[in-house]
C-alpha cells in the first residue's frame, strides 16, 4: 500500500530547516531490490528522547542501537559487538574485544575509543551501569577493558542492558546532548517523529546475516483500545501491550495471531515496614492469605496460571522455588494473624489496635499499567474482609519512589520488572539489600539476605548461585517484604504478513533481523 | 402590536421540557432513592461474579469485578449529579458576580474581567482542570473547583450581557429616580430577568459537567476507587465492550440519558 | 480613510492585548501551579524520561542537577518570561530538545487536525441547520435537534471509539490509528467535526430561523423575489452573522476538542503533548504548548473578526 | 394601470373564533388613496395582510378580495403576484431592508430578478427610481447609515421598480419625527398622483389628512364611518370620528386664556451647559431654567439632542461643560422623569401593586397616598393587578405618572411622553399632565417633535438645531 507523505507535508510547510535529531533525514537508498513492504509495530510507549539513557530501550528493541553484548531468552550473555570476552582470575579487569570492521550508520569504524566514550556517557547518568562498581574504563587496541572495584558477577547483564548502549561520536553535540541517534544496529534510523513515530530502514553494513524486512515503523497508540483496533484492521504487524480482556476477543480472531510469553516482571504490594500496621510478621502474613490472587488473575488478568505463588515467575530459573504450594486465600487465618499482633475488629468492621487506631492504610498505585488501579479497587475490597480500611490514590509513576524517600508510603501497588539487566540479580539487589529501595522493600533488612545477595554479586559457580538464589528467594518468601500479586506475560498481536516472530521475554529486542515476510 | 407576533411560537418546545423534566426527575429519583432501596454494596466484589449477566442474582449484570451494576448505578447517578451541580453552583455564582459587577461598575473593571474571561476561554480548560486536581488527584472538592474555574467564563459572559442591557433600560433608569438603591434593583430587576437564562446555562452546564468528568476519567483523572461515578465506569468498562456489550454501554446510556434530560430541560437553544 | 483603518485596527489591537495577556496568564499559571502542586518535579520528570521502570531517587536527583530546579521560583519564572519576549520558549526538561522545536512538528499535525475538522464541521452542521431553521417546528427540525442533543449527551472518546469500532474494525473502511496519510486523518477530525457541528447546527438553525420570520426576508418576498432568492440574497448572509460569531466561541470546544481526540487516536498534536507535558511536570513544554493553543485561540477569532468585518456591514461602524 | 379594488364582506377571525376584522368591505381605485384608520388593535393591519394573503397562520379569512374584477387566487398563487401586482410598504423600513446590502443594489436585484431586466440595465434603472426619490446620494450606502426618511424612500424605490399597481402602506410614518412623517405622507399622495391604487393604514390623522382620498375610520374591527377624507375630518358623523378628529393637538384648547402666574423658583437650571458623545458635540452653551409651575418645552426632530437635555438637567448624565443647579436641599427623587415608551418604564415581571408597595415602603408612604392619586389619574383599582405586558400604553403612562407624583416632585422631564399612544390617549395624558403642572406646582421640562403639542402644552417653547438652544419662533 503506498501512502502519501501528509504529515511530512504538514512539517516541512512549518519547519523549513531540517531538524538535526528529531527528524533526521538519511539520504542513500538502500541498494538492492526494493521492498515496499513497510513492518509495522504499535505499541503503547512513547519514545522519550533519543539519549540511549532516556527511552533509548526503543531504540534498541528495534535494532538501532546495539549493546557490547546481549541476553538470549535464557539469559545467557550472547556477543553483539563484542565477538568475545575474558576476566581475569581476580574478577576485577574485564576485556571486550570487539568485532572486527564494524560500522556505525554514518560510515565511521567503530573503534573501542567511541565505544568507551558511551559508556562514560551511560556511567554518568542514572543507568544501570552506574550501579556497577566501576574502577576504571579504558580503550585499548580492539578492546574494552573494564576494571571493577571489586567482583560483580553482573556485569555482562548491566552491558546488556539498553543504557549501556553504543553511539558514535557524531551522535553527541559539543554539549554531549545527543543530536541523532547513530547506532551500529541492522536498522537505521529514517525519521522520527518524537515521541509518536519512529520509520527504520535496513542498514546495508550490518555485521549480521542480511535481515530480510527491510523497513520498518514504530507506531505509538497510547489508548489500548486503538491498539486493538489497529490490530484489527490490519493496520499494524505487530501490536504490543494488549489489555487482557482484547486479547480474548483478538484470540477469536482469524487473522491475527495472539502469542503470549511469561516475562520476569511481577505485580508487586510495597509495605512500608516503619509504618504501625506493617511492622510485624503477622501483619504482613495476615495480608498475605486475604488476597484472592485466583480471582484476580482470572477476572482481571485472564490467565489463572498468573496468580503468583512467589516473587519471582517460573522463568527466572535459579531464583524460583519450585515445590510451593499454589497461593491460598484464607481469611480466617489472617483474621487470627491480625488478632495475635493486638487488631481487634471495631463495631464498623474496621480494625483497631490497642491505642483505638483503625487499621486505616493509604494505597498508592499508578495508572501506566492499565490494570494496576482495577487490582488495586479489587485488593481494596478483599481487605476489607479483613477489616482492613484501604484508600486507593492513584497517581504517576514516581509518586512510589518520591513517597518512598520521603516516608510516607504505606502501601504500594507496582509492577516490577526484574529483568531490567537480564540476569534478576542485577534488580534484586537494589531492591532488596540495604534497607530496601525505590522499588524493593521499604525499611526493611535481614542480613541473611544481605549476606546471600553479597555473595551472589561475587561469586561465579553455578551451582553456588543457585543455592544463594533459592535461599534469597525463600527468605523473600518467608519474610514478605513485598507480597507478590500476580506475575506478568507479555502479549503479542502478530498479523497476517509476517513469520518467524519471536518474542524477547527480557524486553530488549524485537528481533526484527529474524523475521520474514510471509508470501501471499 | 400588529397581528403579526401571532403563532409565532413552536408548540414542540414545552413538550420538549416536559420530556426533559420528567427524565431528569425519574433520573434524580433514581440517584436519591435507589441508594436506599437497593441493598446492595457498590463496592461489593465477587470476582467469581465478574460481568456476571443480568439475572436474578444481579438486576443490570455485574462489572469486571463482580459488583452490581445496578447499585453502582444508583450511587453513581446521585454523585455525578451532586458533583455537577455543585460545581454549577461554583461557577455559576462566581460568573454571575463578576458578570454583575462589570456590568455595574463598567470601565476598566469591566475591561479587565472581560479580557479575563476572554483569556481564560483562549486557554485550553482541560488545562486549568488538569492543574487544580494535581493539588489532590481523586478528591472530589478539587475536581468541582477545577472545573468551576473553566466554566464561570460562560456565567459571567451571560450575565454581563444581559445585566448591561437591563441595566441601561428605562425601568432601571426609572428605578434609580424613584430612590431604589443598588440592592432592590439587583434582587428585584435584574435577577429576576436573568434567573430563565442562567438556569438555561445551568441546564448546559450540567450535562456538561458529566461530560467532562467522565472524559478526566478516561485520560484516568477521576475519582478514586472504589467511588461509583457515571464517568469513572464508562472508562472503566469500556474495555469490556465486546464481552459484556449490555453492562459496558449502561453507564455511558445513563450519561447521555442526564445530558439529554438537561439539554431538554434547558430548551434547544444553543448558547 | 481614516475611521476606516481603525475599524480593522481597534479588533485587532484588542485581540493584540488579549494574546498578551494569555502569554502572561499562562507563565503564571503554569508555573504557580506546577510548583505548588504536590509532588516533587523531577520525580516526575524523570518518570518520563528514564520510564516507570527505571525512576527513582537517582535519576530524580540527576534530574535536579541537571535543570537547576532548586533555583528561587521568581528567577525561573522572570525567566522564562523573558525569553519568551525573544520567541524562546526553553528546552523540554524531559527530552532536554528546545520546546520550540518539539512543537513545530506537533503544531503542523494540530492544525491539519483542526483545519480538516473545522470545514467538515460546517459541511456537516450548517445545511443541517439550515434545513432546520427554514422547515422549524416541522420533522427536519425535531431530527436535526435530536441528533444535535444525541451527539452532545455521548463524551468525545465515546463517539470516537464508536466510530473506530464501526469504520475501521467492521467495515474496515479506514486506519483506527496513526497519522501518516490523509486516511489516518478521516477519523479522527470526523470525531472532532461531529461535536462541533452538534453545537453549529443548532447556531445556524436559530440564526436562520431568526433571520427567516424577521422583516428583512419577509420584506425580501415582499418585493417579489422566489422563495430560493430571497432566502440565498437575504437569509444567508444575514444568518452568517451570527453563525460566525458562534463559530468563535466554538474554537474554545475546538482546544477541549483536540485534547481529548489526538490522545485517543495517538495524533501527536500540541493537546497531546500538553496533556503529557502536564503529567510529566515538563513546565516549559507545558507553558509552551499551552502559549501557542492560546495564541492560536486568539488568532482564529482574530480571523472571525475580520470575517465578520467582511461580512457584517454594521461592525465597527454603528458609532458614526 | 389598472388596480381596481374591492374587498367583500371581509372577516378574519381568531382561532377561537373572535372576530377581528368584521364583514369589511371596501373599495379602491387608481389616484385616489384609500386611507384607514384607527388605533392599535382596531384591526386595519390585518386588512392589508389579508389582501396580501400574509396572515399570521392561525388566524381564519373570509370574503373575498377582488383585483380588477378577479377575485385574487389563494395559497402560493398569491405569492406570485407580490411584487409584481400588490406590493407592501412595510412598517419602519430601516428594519425590513437587507442591513448588509448597499442601497442600489437593493433596487436593482428587483429590477433583475422581478422584471427579469439584464444586469446592466438593472443598475441604469435603480439609478433613475434612487433619482426620482432624491437618493442619487446614497447608492453605495447601507441601510443603517441612512436616516429614517431615507430608508423609507429607499423601501418605496424598492417598491416601485416592480411596479405594482397596488401598493399597500403599513403605518408608513411610524418612528418618523413631525417633519419627515408630513414628507413621507406627501410622498405616498405622490404616488396616488402616478396612477397606483394606495391602500394606508395608520392611527395618525394628521397623516390621513395629508393622504386624502377616501378615508375609512376603523373601530374593533369595523368600519365605523367611511367617505371622502375632507368631508369626514372636517364634519364627523360619529362620536368616535368626532373624538378622533378632536385628538389632534391642533384642536386642543389653548390653555386657559387668563395670565398664567409668572413662573416659581427656579427648579433646576443649567448654564453654559454642553454635551459632547465621543468628540460630536450634541448640546453646546445652553441655558436653560425651569421654574415651578411652569412648563417648558424643547421641540426638535429625533437624535438633536433633547433627550441628552433632559438627562442633564436630571444629573442622569454628566455634562462635558457648564454646570446644572437643581433647587438645593431636596431629596434626589423629587426630580423625576416620564418615557417615551411606556411598558418599558416597568418591570416586565411586576405589577403595578407590587411596584407601588415596594415604592411605599422605600419611602415610607402610606397607603392612602396612592389611592389618592389612583382617583386622580382615573386609574381604576382593578388594573393594579396587572403587569405592564397587559395594559395599554395610555394606563401605563398613567401609572408612572402615578409612582412620580407619589414622590411630592418638584421637576418632571416628559421624554415624549404621549408620542407612543394612539391619538385619544394622547390627549387625555397630555392634558392631565398639564392640569397636574399647575395643580402640584411642578416644573415640566416637556420633550417632544410635534410643534402644535408643544404649543398647547407650553409656557416656553425652545428648539434644539446644531447642538443650540433657543427660543422657539412664532411658526408651527
Amino acid at each position: 500500500m503506498r501512502r502519501r507523505r501528509l504529515p511530512a507535508l504538514a512539517a516541512a510547510c512549518l519547519a523549513p530547516t531540517p531538524r538535526p535529531g528529531v527528524a533526521q533525514a538519511v539520504t542513500g537508498a538502500a541498494a538492492g531490490a526494493v521492498d515496499e513492504r513497510v513492518l509495522r509495530i504499535v505499541a503503547p510507549v512513547e519514545i522519550g528522547g533519543l539519549d540511549p539513557a532516556r527511552g533509548g530501550f526503543i531504540f534498541t528493541r528495534m535494532g538501532v542501537v546495539e549493546t557490547l553484548l546481549a541476553a538470549d531468552a535464557e539469559g545467557r550473555p550472547v556477543p553483539v559487538l563484542a565477538e568475545r570476552w575474558s576476566v581475569d582470575a581476580a574478577g576485577l579487569e574485564w576485556r571486550f574485544t570487539l568485532r572486527p570492521g564494524l560500522r556505525f550508520h554514518d560510515g565511521s569504524a567503530v573503534t573501542p575509543e567511541a565505544a568507551v566514550a558511551s559508556l562514560r556517557r551511560a556511567l554518568a547518568d542514572a543507568t544501570a551501569l552506574a550501579r556497577a562498581p566501576l574502577a576504571a574504563l579504558d580503550a585499548t587496541g580492539r578492546d574494552v577493558v573494564i576494571r571493577l572495584a571489586r567482583p560483580f558477577s553482573i556485569l555482562l547483564a548491566v552491558l546488556a542492558n539498553y543504557g549501556s548502549g553504543i553511539l558514535a561520536p557524531a551522535a553527541y553535540d559539543a554539549a554531549g546532548h545527543v543530536q541523532a541517534v547513530i547506532g551500529t544496529g541492522p536498522y537505521r534510523v529514517v525519521s522520527i517523529t518524537a515521541p509518536m513515530r519512529l520509520e527504520v530502514e535496513r542498514f546495508e553494513s550490518w555485521w549480521g546475516p542480511r535481515p530480510e524486512i527491510t523497513r520498518a515503523v514504530y507506531l505509538v497508540a497510547g489508548q489500548g483500545e486503538a491498539r486493538a483496533a489497529m490490530a484489527e484492521s490490519g493496520q499494524a504487524d505487530l501490536v504490543f501491550g494488549l489489555h487482557p480482556v482484547t486479547m480474548a476477543r483478538l484470540r477469536r480472531n482469524p487473522a491475527l495471531e495472539v502469542r503470549t510469553v511469561a516475562i520476569p516482571r511481577t505485580r508487586i504490594l510495597k509495605l512500608n515496614l516503619a509504618s504501625a500496621f506493617f511492622g510485624s510478621l503477622p501483619e504482613r502474613q495476615a495480608l498475605d492469605l486475604a488476597i484472592d490472587r485466583q480471582g484476580i488473575a482470572a477476572a482481571l488478568l485472564r490467565n489463572p496460571a498468573l496468580a503468583a505463588t512467589q516473587l519471582l515467575p517460573p522463568m527466572t530459573g535459579d531464583w524460583h522455588l519450585a515445590d510451593l504450594p499454589p497461593p491460598g486465600r484464607d481469611l480466617p487465618r489472617a483474621r487470627a494473624l491480625l488478632a495475635s499482633a493486638g487488631w481487634t475488629p471495631g463495631s464498623d468492621g474496621i480494625l483497631r489496635d490497642r491505642q483505638g487506631r483503625r487499621f486505616r492504610v493509604v494505597l498508592t498505585t499508578y495508572s501506566t499499567w492499565p490494570e494496576l488501579p482495577a487490582i488495586a479497587t479489587a485488593l481494596q475490597a478483599q481487605f476489607r474482609e479483613i477489616g482492613v480500611d484501604v484508600d486507593v490514590s492513584i497517581g504517576n509513576t514516581s509518586d512510589i519512589p518520591r513517597l518512598h524517600r520521603d516516608g510516607t508510603l504505606e502501601l504500594g501497588l507496582m509492577s516490577r520488572n526484574y529483568a531490567l539487566v537480564p540476569d534478576p540479580l542485577g534488580t534484586i539487589l537494589t531492591d532488596f539489600a540495604q534497607g530496601g529501595s525505590d522499588w524493593g522493600a521499604m525499611n526493611w533488612t535481614d542480613p541473611q539476605l544481605a549476606a546471600a545477595l553479597a555473595r551472589l554479586e561475587a561469586a561465579a559457580a553455578p551451582e553456588e548461585r543457585r543455592a544463594l538464589a533459592q535461599r534469597a528467594s525463600a527468605i523473600l518468601h518467608e519474610q514478605l517484604p513485598v507480597i507478590p500479586i500476580a506475575w506478568s506475560e507479555l502479549a503479542v498481536a502478530i498479523g497476517r504478513r509476517v513469520a518467524h516472530v519471536a518474542i524477547d521475554p527480557f524486553e530488549t529486542s524485537y528481533r526484527l533481523p529474524d523475521m520474514r515476510w510471509r508470501e501471499p | 402590536m400588529s397581528g403579526l407576533a401571532f403563532g409565532r411560537r413552536h408548540a414542540a418546545l414545552p413538550r420538549a421540557r416536559l420530556a426533559g423534566a420528567v427524565l431528569l426527575l425519574l433520573l434524580l429519583g433514581f440517584g436519591l432513592l435507589g441508594p436506599w432501596l437497593i441493598e446492595a454494596d457498590p463496592a461489593r466484589q465477587d470476582l467469581t461474579a465478574s460481568l456476571a449477566p443480568p439475572g436474578a442474582r444481579f438486576l443490570l449484570g455485574a462489572d469486571h469485578l463482580g459488583r452490581s451494576m445496578l447499585a453502582r448505578l444508583a450511587h453513581a447517578v446521585r454523585l455525578s449529579f451532586l458533583l455537577s451541580g455543585l460545581t454549577v453552583a461554583a461557577a455559576g455564582l462566581l460568573g454571575t458576580v463578576l458578570g454583575l459587577l462589570a456590568a455595574w461598575e463598567g470601565g476598566w473593571l469591566d475591561r479587565g474581567l472581560s479580557l479575563l474571561a476572554d483569556t481564560v476561554l483562549a486557554l485550553p480548560g482541560l488545562l486549568l482542570v488538569l492543574l487544580v486536581i494535581a493539588f489532590a488527584p481523586g478528591q472530589i472538592l478539587p475536581l468541582a473547583c477545577g472545573i468551576a474555574l473553566a466554566l464561570w467564563v460562560e456565567f459571567f459572559r451571560v450575565t454581563r450581557a444581559q445585566a448591561r442591557s437591563l441595566l441601561a433600560r428605562p425601568h432601571v433608569e426609572a428605578a434609580r429616580l424613584l430612590g431604589f438603591g443598588r440592592a432592590y434593583i439587583l434582587r428585584h430587576l435584574i435577577l429576576p430577568e436573568l434567573a430563565p437564562i442562567l438556569l438555561t446555562l445551568a441546564g448546559f452546564g450540567i450535562g456538561g459537567v458529566i461530560l467532562t468528568i467522565a472524559t478526566l476519567s478516561f485520560i484516568s483523572i477521576g475519582l478514586r476507587p472504589p467511588t461509583a461515578e457515571l464517568g469513572g465506569m464508562t472508562s472503566e468498562m469500556l474495555p469490556y465492550l465486546a464481552e459484556a456489550p449490555f453492562q459496558a454501554l449502561l453507564p455511558s446510556l445513563f450519561v447521555a440519558l442526564a445530558v439529554l434530560a438537561c439539554h431538554l430541560l434547558a430548551g434547544g437553544r444553543p448558547r | 480613510m481614516r475611521r476606516n483603518a481603525w475599524r480593522v485596527l481597534r479588533p485587532l489591537l484588542s485581540r493584540l492585548g488579549q494574546a498578551g495577556l494569555v502569554a502572561l496568564l499562562v507563565g503564571c499559571i503554569g508555573f504557580a501551579l506546577m510548583h505548588a502542586l504536590p509532588g516533587d518535579q523531577a520525580f516526575r520528570l524523570a518518570a518520563e524520561r528514564y520510564g516507570p521502570d527505571m525512576v527513582d531517587a537517582r535519576a530524580a536527583a540527576a534530574m535536579r542537577a541537571e535543570l537547576g530546579l532548586d533555583r528561587p521560583l521568581a528567577v525561573q519564572l522572570l525567566e522564562w518570561l523573558g525569553r519568551v519576549l525573544r520567541l524562546d520558549l526553553g528546552r523540554s526538561l524531559v527530552t532536554g530538545e528546545p520546546v520550540i522545536e518539539e512543537l513545530r512538528v506537533q503544531i503542523g499535525y494540530t492544525a491539519l487536525l483542526a483545519g480538516t475538522a473545522l470545514p467538515l464541521s460546517a459541511l456537516i452542521g450548517l445545511p443541517l441547520g439550515i434545513v432546520a431553521g427554514l422547515w422549524r417546528g416541522r420533522w427536519p427540525d425535531h431530527a436535526v435537534l435530536g441528533l444535535s442533543v444525541l451527539l452532545r449527551a455521548v463524551p468525545a472518546y465515546a463517539l470516537g471509539l464508536a466510530l473506530m469500532v464501526l469504520l475501521s474494525v467492521r467495515l474496515r473502511w479506514l486506519p483506527p490509528g496513526g497519522f501518516e496519510g490523509w486516511a489516518e486523518l478521516v477519523l479522527p477530525s470526523l470525531t472532532l467535526a461531529l461535536g462541533l457541528a452538534a453545537v453549529s447546527s443548532r447556531v445556524a438553525r436559530e440564526s436562520v430561523a431568526a433571520v427567516a420570520a424577521s422583516p428583512v426576508l419577509v420584506f425580501a418576498r415582499w418585493k417579489g423575489l422566489s422563495e430560493r432568492d430571497a432566502v440565498r440574497r437575504h437569509g444567508l448572509r444575514n444568518a452568517a452573522i451570527p453563525v460566525l460569531a458562534v463559530l468563535g466561541l466554538q474554537l474554545i470546544g475546538l482546544v477541549e476538542g483536540i485534547l481529548i481526540v489526538e490522545t485517543l487516536f495517538g495524533w501527536p498534536g500540541i493537546g497531546h503533548a500538553l496533556v503529557h507535558a502536564i503529567f510529566a511536570r515538563d513546565v516549559p513544554l507545558v507553558q509552551g504548548s499551552a502559549l501557542i493553543m492560546g495564541l492560536g485561540v486568539v488568532l482564529l477569532n482574530a480571523a472571525v473578526d475580520f470575517a465578520c468585518l467582511l461580512i457584517d456591514p454594521r461592525r465597527g461602524r454603528q458609532e458614526a | 394601470m389598472s388596480g381596481h379594488v374591492q374587498l367583500r364582506g371581509l372577516t378574519v377571525r381568531a382561532a377561537d373564533g373572535t372576530p377581528l376584522v368584521e364583514n369589511l368591505s371596501l373599495a379602491a381605485r387608481p389616484g385616489t388613496p384609500l386611507v384607514l384608520l384607527g388605533e392599535t388593535g382596531s384591526g386595519k393591519s390585518l386588512v392589508l395582510q389579508a389582501i396580501m394573503g400574509a396572515l399570521p397562520p392561525r388566524l381564519r379569512r373570509t370574503g373575498e378580495v377582488v383585483l380588477d374584477g378577479q377575485p385574487l387566487p389563494e395559497g402560493r398563487a398569491r405569492r406570485g403576484l407580490w411584487g409584481r401586482r400588490i406590493a407592501l410598504l412595510p412598517q419602519e423600513p430601516w428594519l425590513a431592508l437587507d442591513p448588509t446590502m448597499r442601497a442600489l443594489a437593493q433596487v436593482a436585484e428587483v429590477c433583475r430578478l422581478v422584471r427579469g431586466m439584464p444586469p446592466p440595465a438593472s443598475r441604469a434603472e435603480a439609478e433613475r427610481l434612487l433619482r426620482d426619490l432624491g437618493l442619487e446620494g446614497v447608492a453605495r450606502l447601507y441601510p443603517f447609515q441612512l436616516s429614517g426618511g431615507m430608508a423609507q424612500r429607499l423601501a418605496l424605490a424598492v417598491l416601485r421598480a416592480a411596479d405594482a399597481p397596488l401598493l399597500l402602506a403599513d403605518e408608513p410614518t411610524k418612528g418618523l419625527d413631525a417633519e419627515r412623517r408630513d414628507e413621507a405622507a406627501l410622498r405616498l399622495r405622490d404616488e396616488a398622483g402616478r396612477g397606483r391604487t394606495v391602500i394606508a393604514v395608520t392611527h395618525d390623522i394628521g397623516v390621513a389628512r395629508i393622504l386624502g382620498g377616501h378615508l375609512a375610520v376603523m373601530l374593533e374591527g369595523q368600519v365605523v364611518e367611511q367617505g371622502p377624507a375632507e368631508r369626514l375630518l372636517a364634519r364627523p358623523a360619529q362620536d368616535y370620528t368626532r373624538r378622533l378628529v378632536a385628538a389632534e393637538p391642533a384642536q386642543w384648547p389653548m390653555p386657559s386664556a387668563a395670565p398664567r402666574r409668572p413662573a416659581g423658583e427656579a427648579v433646576v437650571a443649567a448654564r453654559r451647559l454642553g454635551k459632547r458623545f465621543q468628540g460630536r458635540a450634541v448640546l453646546e452653551d445652553v441655558d436653560i431654567a425651569v421654574g415651578r409651575g411652569e412648563t417648558v418645552a424643547v421641540l426638535g426632530p429625533s437624535g438633536c439632542g433633547k433627550t441628552t437635555l433632559g438627562d442633564l438637567l436630571l444629573g442622569l448624565l454628566r455634562p462635558s461643560q457648564g454646570e446644572v443647579r437643581r433647587l438645593a436641599g431636596l431629596a434626589p427623587w423629587r426630580f423625576q422623569k416620564l418615557y417615551q415608551d411606556p411598558p418599558s418604564a416597568f418591570a416586565p415581571h411586576q405589577s403595578m401593586r407590587e411596584a407601588l408597595r415596594h415604592l411605599g415602603r422605600r419611602h415610607g408612604l402610606a397607603p392612602a397616598v396612592f389611592g389618592g392619586l389612583l382617583d386622580r389619574l382615573r386609574l381604576p383599582p382593578a388594573l393594579l393587578d396587572r403587569r405592564p405586558a397587559e395594559l395599554s400604553g395610555g394606563e401605563l403612562q398613567r401609572f408612572a405618572l402615578l409612582r412620580a407624583l407619589a414622590l411630592d416632585p418638584v421637576f418632571l422631564f416628559a421624554d415624549e411622553p404621549t408620542s407612543r399612544l394612539d391619538p385619544i390617549t394622547q390627549r387625555e395624558v397630555a392634558l392631565l399632565l398639564r392640569e397636574l403642572v399647575t395643580e402640584r406646582d411642578l416644573g415640566l421640562l416637556l420633550v417632544t417633535h410635534d410643534a402644535a403639542l408643544a404649543r398647547r402644552m407650553a409656557d416656553r417653547v425652545f428648539t434644539i438645531e446644531a447642538a443650540r438652544l433657543s427660543p422657539a419662533g412664532c411658526a408651527g
